[in-house]
């Protein structure tokens, strides 16, 4: 796989717009080329040369294709937006809508990603090892088509409204969430290691979510139904299964009634 | 100095819409919104009279305002402070990424102003607090 | 003898009362007095009047005192920061007319600004709900002649819309309630035992912040399921009995305010609200309704609508529009340093940001446009007083329940002054000339 | 002001029976003239190898008002990456299904449209409507006020008084500046505020005490009373259920007997619009439980003179149904589960909004686009069948285009049946296998523009080339001798080569480089004293509205600062 290096060295004054940045859009691209791809900050339109220097080759396609940024881009939105193939990892934090609505390859990031990160994604591998804000795999505003395939990972904490209206695809937190999980969710696996606050499957149709820690305050549409042992992401456990939002509406199958489902480790 | 923790309201209030349109530069907007109202129980704990000043304090900030009854009580463990510059020295910033701030549900605590606190006008808290040249 | 204008629109609410009558001085000059207005729509109408008014822009020197320029110079430094701006923060369009929100966005779109108003810091929560989930909702004259159940939930009309429950919700004699309030069940949910509660038939003193689990429960017991024993402070025998009340309506309306859509979950508490009324449509006829504040906050959103496709948030700054609160919002735009310049008309941040964002207001070029001295003007380079609208000129206005209503001029701004729409055009006109140079 | 001379192009042209032929077409002053009229400083447009018509006419459209910019307001997801810089005369827009005021106007444009009907403003609302027309550059708009489920053409038509309820309309129209009468669900609406429906014409509205026939009839006879250009527009009740089409051929008999008055020159006194939505057999929208019924309607459509019609077809795309037909997107809601919006206005009528999706595999998508196709194609007299998508309702606007395709080439139709998963079953359920005909360009004016213009009242502007007319000339890239390859037409009438509207150039090669001169039409008329109806109006609007009857009225210039007032005298 051939890899393309990218160094920032300016910090925007503002902040950066670069959805150019994915393999898809460096495939098969000579270095001068990168540099002059688009970048935006507010009005103006810039190059990603004046704010990376940019070495090594890319591959014929996306596929072969591998990006590594070097160093902090807190301030650069988009990274890996409606990235198909390939690989990219930033070894820093990246700022809002790492990797949303990606579709395939994988992106890693060594550091925090920002609110709306891996927004409405189809496919593909999103790995955070840090922090990731909030929105995580939740669907654009007004749409009812969330994240519908493809796995989130993240390492440290998640944010508020993770999974909203997700539709398919898994979201692991390795630590704790902020309120609101999985709201609307019509399928769709969510993990949470540690804790939850409250509004833990609101308003969910369909979909499981599994918390390890604590939840702080439960919803009332929420019933016991039994326990169960489960190996969940390579924890075995025993967890109690409750079965909800018992306010919503809820499809049928085969004369069963579906319903969310939420596993609370013991 | 005992000190008392409230969970911080804002919003409107008739009084804070009329001083407001009489000019918000006036004392009467001042006396209308720098002020908290407390339940009769939580004056007990705190240990000081209505109608005098008290220091109000969260993560985010802090303000002296004036402490009063609640008019719309009781509501034992809240505080009330009207909409405006002085409610916002203190309330949540956090928007949760969807644009609003946390305006309800600040956790704050209360004690009684020092001695010689005062109640500032809406344009002299505002220009102390952002035109400090602290920054 | 005085003269009396009649139907007379308030320019201070989304309840955008127009039944008002103003006596003028027989030159027609001054306002004498203001009937059937509520005491903060007559503050408004008698302050327009007031012997300190400012009546010329003015701008702060160095040494923090303000000095006075001339319309053209106060046009000239908005349209330069403007130009020099890489993303400048277009905000307020709330106290103004449609006619000016249409200039303004057109000057927005111009010079690549973001542009938000008031929502974002009232019911912006409401509109990411209705994003989500729709909104069965209705004029306020089908609340008055058919509604027998009437919810305020989260709100406090009898202090923020004074003349909402005589004009629309409990009292009126409508055409199917022609009893009045006799007609109607009154239930009012809030943590504060509030005047509006006061008057109500239930009062649920639900615990702050906890509106998402009470409304779902709400849900719970419309579905007949089991809830716990109490949901947010309320027992459910209580929660059971007001599922059973707003069922049993044959048009039931929820009003909603602040306690919702400032508490935590915000767009949540809403979009659980909708649902509970979208679900009260299986058994009766349900609306639910936002209690707008600015008395046009509702049209900015309404303008932006059909000239950008979304109501609050919009960002132009790369030629096309985008949306999305959290990102394209004033507050996370001022806080996270993604502005470089700012702008204020019909409305006050200064007053209702918190302060961290004012900080943030303080340290960039600004500009505002208000007829008042506010707290936004203490800290914005210069201020631009105009006339008021509503009171001094006329344009079109959105009620809370989204009816147009004509605003009418009442008398003379004072000599000299602009509107919002005769500076914007200017604005407009220097922004054009400095871009073509 | 500018002449223009289009020269060389085929030129169709219903009215002055050209078809095909290569005619000058010349545009002086504004109007259209003869070749001979224009001096040789005129513009020359040469249409070499293109295809010339009047400006097209859109009858039937949901693009400016309150509903519509819910559905804009309401789904952001419609417009995300689907928004497009301003660039020279044009501003920026965007959206798919809903677009922004100036995307419309755009879209129109680049459609080689010139007049476009807004198909249902409340009246209370009017001036959010016409805000948005006049903001809605280039073409021309009017806007039809609502009435069927109007408490005083209720009360008034309860007891069959005619001439009140004339009067009233005209005093309605006056107020909100409309341009004629429409009819959405009647009775059904004001049922919805109690959460009901009028499901058949024999229904009784609740309290009011009167059927959907009795109002139907009565907007007839009003209409003609009143002698207004349009005739009363219907959208009939029980819309989009399986086996309506028995309660479209009861509505559309209601039109029997009553003959066109007035000096507008249409022959019609009933138009039922989106005609596709009521012409359903069968009993559900599975393939076994359906049918399409265009041949029972059309059968009797053909049959006679007095009812035009819509289509209303569907385009399978994602979009958002809108409709005063409150009761019908509550239904809807239910069946999609998607966000939906209801908003009833007190005393006059309601709306309801919600996003579909017209899926290409699913049976029913296709069924319903195979209905609409089957009646433009059962026609017998184009004059009297407009093709439309009640945009955005059956499918966004920009899609007319595409909808020409399928109705001017069985290859297309041919291809989108195999292509869809259920083709097969649309084919047993629907006519669409049996129909071979394909609509010819001349067919096609007369469809989208000259038999338009004539159903709203409107031959002495629009829908023709005629000396006199208004100088509105569309020059389509679309060579009728050599097109063989059925995209040709999507794209060719997608984007007109040139638009002249009024007498200025709009479209110049293919880009927009004039926002022209756009104009909002009214009806005003003139009716006698009416002190019954007047005193009527007070006590409304003292002891029901909530706004006074003051503040009612569409008065300020700036809401229409560019009005054509149409004069219709009813006194007499």
């Amino acid at each position: 796989m051939a890899i393309i290096t990218l160094n920032p060295i300016q910090k925007p004054s503002l902040l950066l717009e670069a959805d150019n940045i994915k393999p898809d859009v460096f495939a098969g691209k000579s270095l001068d080329e990168i540099k002059a791809l688009h970048v935006f900050m507010g009005t103006d339109q810039l190059t990603l040369g004046e704010f990376f220097e940019v070495s090594g080759d890319s591959g014929a396609t996306a596929a072969d294709t591998k990006i590594v940024i070097d160093g902090d881009i807190s301030r650069v939105k988009y990274i890996g937006m409606k990235m198909t193939a390939g690989e990219v990892v930033v070894n820093g934090s990246t700022d809002m809508y790492a990797g949303a609505w990606m579709q395939g390859g994988k992106l890693t990031v060594n550091g925090d990603v920002d609110a709306f990160s891996g927004l409405a994604m189809t496919g593909g591998e999103l790995i955070v090892n840090g922090n990731a804000g909030n929105y995580l795999g939740a669907a654009y505003r007004g749409d009812w088509r969330g994240m519908r395939g493809g796995v989130i990972r993240v390492s440290g904490n998640g944010g508020s409204d993770i999974g909203t209206f997700m539709r398919g695809g898994e979201i692991i937190i390795g630590g704790d969430v902020d309120v609101h999980v999985g709201t609307h969710a019509e399928g769709g696996k969510i993990v949470v290691k540690g804790d939850a606050k409250s509004r833990v499957g609101g308003q969910m149709v369909k979909g499981e979510i599994y918390v390890f820690g604590d939840i702080e305050v439960m919803m009332p549409g929420y019933q016991y139904r039994k326990d169960v042992d489960l190996e969940v992401d390579g924890v075995s456990g025993r967890f109690a299964l409750y079965e909800g939002d018992m306010g919503e509406r809820h499809p049928k199958k085969k004369g069963v009634t579906i319903y969310g489902q939420l596993y609370m480790k013991y | 100095m005992p000190e008392i923790k409230l969970n911080l309201i804002t919003g409107r209030t008739i009084q804070q819409g009329v001083s407001m349109e009489h000019g918000k530069e006036k004392p009467a907007y001042r006396d209308a919104c720098g002020i908290i109202e407390m339940d009769s129980e939580d004056f007990k704990k705190l240990g000081v009279w209505r109608n005098t000043n008290v220091r109000v304090t969260s993560e985010f900030g802090t303000v002296v305002v004036k402490a009063i009854e609640a008019t719309q009580g009781p509501h034992p463990g809240l505080g009330w402070i009207p909409m405006g510059p002085w409610a916002n020295m203190l309330v949540d910033p956090n928007t949760y990424s969807m644009g609003m701030p946390t305006f309800k549900g600040t956790p704050i605590s209360v004690a009684g102003a020092k001695e010689g606190e005062q109640v500032l006008g809406s344009i002299e808290l505002i220009e102390s607090e952002c035109l400090g040249g602290e920054e | 003898m005085s003269k009396i204008v009649t139907d007379v629109v308030c320019p201070f609410c989304g309840t955008l009362c127009d039944d008002l009558e103003v006596s003028l001085s027989d030159d027609g000059k001054e306002i004498l007095e203001v009937y059937n207005a509520c005491a903060i729509g007559a503050a408004k109408f008698l302050h327009a009047q007031a012997s300190d008014r400012i009546t010329r822009p003015r701008r702060r020197q160095e040494d923090g005192t303000w000095k006075d320029i001339s319309y053209d110079e106060a046009v000239d430094y908005t349209a330069k920061m403007f130009a020099e701006s890489k993303k400048p923060l277009m905000y307020g369009w709330s106290s103004t007319n449609c006619e000016a929100q249409g200039v303004g966005s057109e000057l927005g779109e111009v010079v690549g600004a973001v542009m938000d108003n008031t929502a974002t810091v009232c019911h912006g929560s409401t509109l990411i709900a209705v994003q989500d989930v729709g909104v069965p909702g209705c004029t306020l004259g089908e609340i008055k002649n058919r509604a027998d159940r009437v919810v305020f939930w989260g709100c406090n009309p009898a202090h923020a819309h004074p003349r909402h429950m005589s004009r629309y919700s409990i009292f009126p004699r409508g055409f199917f309630t022609g009893k009045g309030a006799k007609s109607r069940k009154m239930v009012v949910v809030d943590p504060r035992c509030t005047d509006t509660a006061k008057t109500a038939d239930i009062h649920l003193q639900l615990e702050q912040g906890r509106d998402y689990e009470l409304l779902s429960a709400i849900r719970v017991a419309f579905r007949g399921e089991k809830l716990p024993d109490v949901v947010a402070g309320i027992p459910k025998e209580k929660i059971y009995e007001v599922a059973d009340t707003l069922k049993e309506g044959r048009f039931s309306v929820i009003f909603f305010g602040m306690g919702v859509t400032h508490s935590l979950g915000k767009n949540h508490n809403i979009d659980i609200a909708i649902a509970v009324t979208r679900d009260l449509n299986d058994y009766t006829k349900a609306a639910i309704m936002p209690m707008r504040g600015h008395y046009n906050v509702t049209g900015s959103g309404q303008v932006w609508g059909w000239q950008f496709g979304f109501p609050f948030c919009v960002d132009l700054t790369r030629g096309f529009a985008r949306y999305n609160p959290g990102e394209t919002s004033a507050n996370d735009l001022l806080m996270r340093d993604e502005v470089d310049s700012f702008f204020s008309l019909g409305s006050d941040p200064g007053a209702h940001f918190p302060n961290e964002s004012v900080k943030k207001i303080a340290n960039l070029p600004s500009v505002c446009i208000d007829p008042h001295i506010t707290p936004t003007t203490a800290v914005c380079k210069v201020h631009v007083p105009v006339a008021f609208v509503g009171i001094e000129v006329g344009g079109c206005a959105y009620r809370m329940d989204n009816v147009p209503i004509e605003t009418r001029k009442v008398v003379d701004p004072p000599e000299g002054m602009l509107t919002d729409e005769e500076f914007l055009k200017k604005v407009l006109d220097r922004v054009r000339e400095i871009k073509e140079a | 002001m500018a002449e223009f001379l289009v020269k060389n192009g085929f030129v169709y042209d219903p009215v002055l029976g050209i078809n095909g032929d290569m005619v000058d077409v010349a545009v002086r002053n504004g109007k259209m003239v003869d070749a001979s009229d224009v001096g040789t400083n005129a513009t020359v447009i040469d249409a070499k190898g293109m295809t010339v018509m009047a400006a097209g006419v859109d009858i039937h459209a949901h693009i400016a008002g309150p509903k519509v910019n819910v559905g804009r307001n309401f789904r952001p997801e419609d417009k995300l990456f689907n928004a497009t810089p301003g660039k020279g005369v044009m501003r920026m827009g965007g959206g798919h299904s809903v677009p922004t005021v100036l995307r419309t106007a755009y879209t129109y444009a680049k459609m080689g449209y010139g007049f476009a009907l807004e198909a249902a403003m409340p009246p209370l609302l009017a001036r959010h409507t016409h805000e948005e027309m006049r903001d809605t550059p280039i073409i021309d708009e009017g806007a039809l006020p609502v009435f069927g489920n109007n408490w005083f053409v209720l009360e008034y038509l309860k007891n069959n008084e005619i001439e009140n309820t004339a009067a009233y309309i005209a005093w309605l129209l006056r107020m909100t500046k409309g341009f004629g009468i429409k009819n959405v669900n009647p009775g059904g609406t004001e049922a919805w505020g109690w959460g009901l429906n009028c499901e058949t014409i024999h229904d009784v509205v609740p309290y009011f005490d009167i059927t959907p026939a009795q109002i139907i009839k009565g907007l007839i006879e009003a209409n003609e009373y009143l002698g207004l250009p349009h005739c009363m527009h219907m959208h009939g009740n029980s819309l989009g259920q399986p086996g309506n089409y028995g309660i479209t051929l009861e509505t559309l008999k209601l039109a029997e007997g009553y003959k066109p008055k007035g000096d507008f020159g249409r022959d019609q006194v009933l138009h039922n619009t989106h005609l596709q939505f009521h012409s359903y057999g069968g009993e559900s929208y599975t393939s076994k439980g359906f049918a399409s019924a265009s041949k029972e309607i059309m059968n009797y459509v053909n049959s006679v003179d007095n009812i035009t019609f819509d289509t209303g077809i569907v385009t399978l795309d994602e979009t958002t149904t809108m409709t005063a037909d409150g009761p019908f997107e509550h239904h809807l809601s239910h069946m999609n589960n998607l966000k939906w919006v209801n908003s009833d206005v007190e005393l006059e009528t309601a709306a309801g909004i919600v996003p579909f999706i017209y899926g290409k595999n699913t049976f029913i998508a296709v069924a319903q686009w195979a209905v609409g196709v089957e009646l433009a194609l059962m026609a017998k007299d184009p004059m009297r069948c407009f093709i439309t998508t009640d945009a955005p309702n059956a499918g966004p606007l920009y899609r007319y285009p595409r909808v020409w395709k399928w109705l001017m080439s069985l290859k297309a139709r041919d291809a989108l049946l195999e292509d869809a998963k259920y083709g097969d079953k649309v084919r047993n359920a629907c006519y669409i296998g049996e129909l071979d005909k394909e609509i010819s360009l001349y067919e096609l004016a007369m469809m989208t523009r000259a038999g338009c213009a004539k159903a709203l009242g409107l031959s002495h502007m629009f829908g023709s080339l005629k000396p006199g007319l208004e100088g509105d000339v569309v020059v389509y890239p679309y060579n009728p001798e050599t097109a063989d390859d059925p995209e040709l037409i999507e794209q060719a009438f997608g984007n007109a080569h040139t638009l002249i509207k009024g007498g200025e150039q709009i479209v110049k090669d293919g880009e927009i480089v004039s926002n022209g001169n756009k104009r909002t039409f009214w009806v005003n008329c003139k009716t006698n004293e009416n002190a019954q109806v007047q005193h009527d109006i007070s006590e409304k609007f003292k002891k029901y509205y909530t706004v006074t009857e003051n503040n009612y009225g569409v008065s300020a210039h700036h809401y229409t600062p560019n009005p054509y007032v149409i004069e219709v005298d009813a006194t007499k």
